[in-house]
C-alpha cells in the first residue's frame, strides 16, 4: 500500500497547527515536525527537560550536550526562550498549560486511549516512561502521529488497546501515513486519506469502525491536505 | 511572534465578571499590582473571591476593593491591620477562609501543576486540620490540602518582555511565581517591558507561557 | 518582680544561638535578636517572604518597600544572600531545612506545644496565622522568646495550652523575661533564673511544674547568662 | 562566613555509605557530575538505591556504577539505552522502579519540601496506579504518590559561591534544584566556584541552605 514518507508526514502535522500557542513535539518521529513549522509561526516550543521556546538544530560545530531536547539531540533557544528546571516544566504539562502535544503511538484505540510506552514484550530489556505519560495526561490536547500500521500489517488503531495504557481517552486525532482520524463523543471520524485511496482501503488496516466525514479531504504526496 | 503586551491596566482587566476568582500577588507592600487593583474596582466588578496573603494596609491597595465592597470571600494568611477588611469582617460584610501562608502558596501552586492538592504536615492535631481528609504517610500524619485556582491572577513584576516572560523584584516576588501559574488569565504589572530576548533567559522565573497580559505602569 | 528588657532577651537569645547555621527569626520581639547576633557569625537569617541572609536595617533614607522581612520592614541583603518565591521558602521551612526558628508565643506547655497564632478571643477582629504555623511545624528546633507572664500575672508556661494550638510537641526551649526552660522528656527543666530571683520565684509564676537543672545558671541584668 | 567548598571529588563523596540512597541529577548529558560519578566507584561503596532520570548512557556516566555492580535497585523514569545496567537488568542483578519523568521530580521535590507526597493525575487507569491509594478531589481520580528522600544527592551545577549558592547551565539544570533540597547532604559538582556576592542574589537557582559541599571540577 501507498504511504507517506516520514518527512511528509511530519510536514502534514505541521500544517494543521495553530499559528500560536505552546507545543510539544514527543521525542521521535514527532521531533521532526518542528522543520516544518512556517518561520513566521507564533508557536513557542516546549521540551519537557526544561526549556520553552526550542529552535532549530545547530550546525554540528555549534552543537552544546548542555543545550538539548527531552529526545536528547542538540537544539537552539529562540528569541524569548526560557530555561527552568523539571518541577515547573512538569507543572506546566501536569496543569494543562501546553496547547497541544503531539505524541508517537503504538496504539490508539476508539475512544482515545494511547499506548505508547510498552509492547508489554520486553524480552527481559528493561521498560522506559520518560515524560510521554505526563504530557498524554496534561496536555489540553492530544495528537498522535504514527504508521496506521505495525510493520507487519497490523492496525495501529484498535477498538481497544491490547498493550498497557498510557493514558485513557485523551487523544482527539490521529495522523497516520494514509490517513486522518478524528477521536469523537460518536466515535472515529475519517477527516482525510492519502490520494490513490479509498476510505474502504484505510478501513481495511484499521482495528475499529472509521465513519466518513461530511466532507473527506485528500492527502497528497507532499503531506497537503486538500478539500 | 507572540506579544503579550497590553495598552494599560483597563486593558489588563478586560473580562473580570462577577463572582469570579481572583489572586493578587504581594506581600506587604511587595508585589502589589496597584494599577490592577485600581483598574478592577472601576471596572465595576463584584462578588469577587480574593486570593490574597494580605487584606490591605494602606490606602491604594487591597483597602481600595473592601472599601468598594467587591469582594465577597477572602482565602489569606494574614488578614490583620486591614481597617477596610475588618469593618466589613466585623458587620459579617465578608468571608474569611484562613490558611497558613506556606499552604496557601503550596496550594495554588498544586492547582497551577494540575496536583489534587498536597498532604501537608502543618496543621495537624489543630483548628486547622477540621473536616480535612487524614493521610498516613511513612509514619506521619498529614491532612490533606486542596489546590487552588483562579479565573485572574494580577501580579506586580520587575521587567517582562513582549512575549511574556517576567522577572521580580527582590522580596517583591513571594507569591507571584506560584500564582502567575493558576489562573485562566495571568495579568502582569511591570515597570518595564523589553524586546524578547534581552532577558537571561537563566535569570527569567516566570516563563510565558504562564502569562497572557502584560503592561507598564505609568511612573508616578 | 524584676524583668529583662525586651532589648536584653533578645541579646540572651542570640548568645545562644549556634555560631553558624540557618535561622528564622519570628515576627515581632524575636527580630529584634538579629541585631545582637556577634559581627562574625556564620549564620544566615531567613525570612519567609522569600529571603536569605538578611542583613540589618538600611538607613532610613535607603529604605526599599520591594525588600522587607515578614515582619513588613526594610532590611538589607547580606553578601551571599539570595531570593526565591514563596513556594521555595516554605519548602526550606516545611522541609526541615532551617535549623532553628526562635517564635513568639502566647503559651507553651509543658509538653512543647505552642500557641502563638491567636488567644481565641477576637473581639469580633479578623484572626491572623501567616507563616508562624509553617515555622513551628517546620525547623528543626523551635525556641520560644516571650515574657513570663502576661500583663496580668497570668502563666504563659503552662500544663496545657488553652489557646488554640499552632503546633503540637514542637518547642525545646523557652526564653523569657526571667528564666531559661528546656522541654525535655521528662518535663520542663529550669535551666536559668534572673539574677535577684528565686527558682520559687519562678515556679510561683508558672503554670507546670519546672524541674531544677543540674546545675542552675544565673540571667545576668544585661541578658549575659553565667554558670 | 559559611564555607562549603572542599578540594576535590573524593573530599565530595566522604561518609556515603553501603547501603545509602543517592539521587544524581542529569538528563541524558547535560547535567551529570562527571568526577563525583568516577569518585562515589573509587570509594567502593554498594547496594546504593540510585534515583536517576536515566541509568547512563555512555562510558564515562552511570555506566561505571553499573559496571562496578554497586547499585541495588534504581528509581527511574527511563532506564533505556543503557548498556550495563541493561545487562544487570537482564540477569535480574539490579531491581527497576520505573517511575514517570514528572512524577519522579515532584516526589523529590515532596520529600524536600516536607509533604507526604503529591496526588497525581498521571498514571490513573494505568499499571502505574497499582497497589497506589486512590484519591478524589474536586470530582476526578488522583493516585497518591509518595515522596523520595536521599542521603546524598550529586549533582552538576554551572557556578557556586563558598557559601553554596548555585547557578545551573541551560538544559542541565532538569531534575537538579529538585534533588539538591530532598537529601540529608547535598554535593554540587560546579564548573567554578566565585566569591560570596558574586552571584546574582535573583538569578540564584539552588539557595545555599540546600547545599552541603561544592567543588569545582577539574578541568578536562
Amino acid at each position: 500500500m501507498k504511504t507517506l514518507g516520514r518527512s511528509e508526514l511530519a510536514r502534514m502535522v505541521a500544517l494543521h497547527l495553530p499559528r500560536q500557542g505552546f507545543v510539544n513535539l514527543g521525542i521521535g518521529a514527532p521531533t521532526e515536525i518542528g522543520d516544518y513549522l512556517p518561520p513566521d509561526t507564533d508557536v513557542m516550543l516546549h521540551s519537557e527537560n526544561g526549556v520553552l521556546n526550542v529552535g532549530p538544530r545547530p550546525p554540528k560545530e555549534a552543537e552544546d550536550w548542555d543545550l538539548i531536547n527531552a529526545g536528547k539531540i542538540p537544539i537552539t533557544l529562540g528569541t524569548g526562550g526560557a530555561f527552568f528546571d523539571s518541577t515547573l516544566s512538569f507543572a506546566m504539562m501536569r496543569g494543562g498549560h501546553l496547547d497541544i502535544a503531539v505524541l508517537g503511538a503504538f496504539q490508539v484505540s476508539e475512544r482515545g486511549d494511547i499506548a505508547n510506552w510498552t509492547t508489554g514484550e520486553s524480552n527481559g530489556a528493561p521498560p522506559g516512561i520518560g515524560g510521554a505519560i505526563d504530557l498524554a495526561v496534561g496536555a489540553r490536547t492530544i495528537w498522535v502521529m504514527m504508521d496506521h500500521t505495525t510493520k507487519e500489517g497490523a492496525p495501529r488503531i484498535v477498538r481497544t488497546c491490547t498493550f498497557p495504557l498510557t493514558a485513557a481517552k485523551v487523544v482527539s486525532r490521529i495522523f497516520t501515513n494514509i490517513a486522518i482520524v478524528d477521536v469523537t463523543p460518536k466515535g472515529l471520524v475519517l477527516d482525510a486519506v492519502l490520494d490513490g485511496l479509498t476510505p474502504a482501503d484505510v478501513q481495511a488496516v484499521t482495528g475499529a469502525e472509521l465513519q466518513p466525514a461530511k466532507k473527506l479531504r485528500k492527502i497528497q504526496p507532499s503531506g497537503t491536505v486538500v478539500s | 511572534m507572540r506579544n503579550v503586551v497590553v495598552e494599560d491596566a483597563r486593558a489588563a482587566v478586560q473580562g473580570l465578571k462577577d463572582g469570579h476568582t481572583v489572586m493578587v500577588g504581594g506581600f506587604g507592600n511587595a508585589g502589589l499590582p496597584l494599577a490592577i487593583l485600581k483598574a478592577v474596582v472601576e471596572a465595576g466588578v463584584r462578588d469577587l473571591t480574593l486570593i490574597s496573603n494580605n487584606a490591605g494596609t494602606v490606602e491604594d491597595d487591597l483597602t481600595l476593593w473592601f472599601r468598594a465592597k467587591i469582594v465577597r470571600k477572602i482565602i489569606c494568611s494574614y488578614p490583620r491591620g486591614a481597617k477596610a477588611f475588618t469593618e466589613l469582617y466585623r458587620k459579617g460584610e465578608v468571608e474569611l477562609e484562613l490558611v497558613p501562608q506556606g499552604t496557601l502558596v503550596e496550594r495554588i501552586r498544586a492547582g497551577g501543576a494540575g496536583m489534587g492538592g498536597f498532604p501537608s504536615p502543618v496543621g495537624v492535631g489543630t483548628d486547622f486540620a477540621k473536616g480535612k481528609q487524614v493521610l498516613h504517610v511513612g509514619g506521619r500524619d498529614y491532612i490533606l490540602e486542596l489546590p487552588l485556582k483562579a479565573d485572574f491572577t494580577f501580579v506586580k513584576g520587575k521587567l517582562a518582555d513582549t512575549v511574556g516572560n517576567v522577572t521580580y523584584n527582590m522580596t517583591a516576588r513571594n507569591h507571584c511565581p506560584a500564582m502567575a501559574t493558576a489562573a485562566e488569565t495571568t495579568v502582569v504589572e511591570v515597570d518595564r517591558i523589553v524586546a524578547a530576548g534581552e532577558l537571561d533567559p537563566e535569570a527569567i522565573v516566570t516563563p510565558c507561557i504562564f502569562v497572557d497580559r502584560v503592561f507598564a505602569r505609568a511612573k508616578a
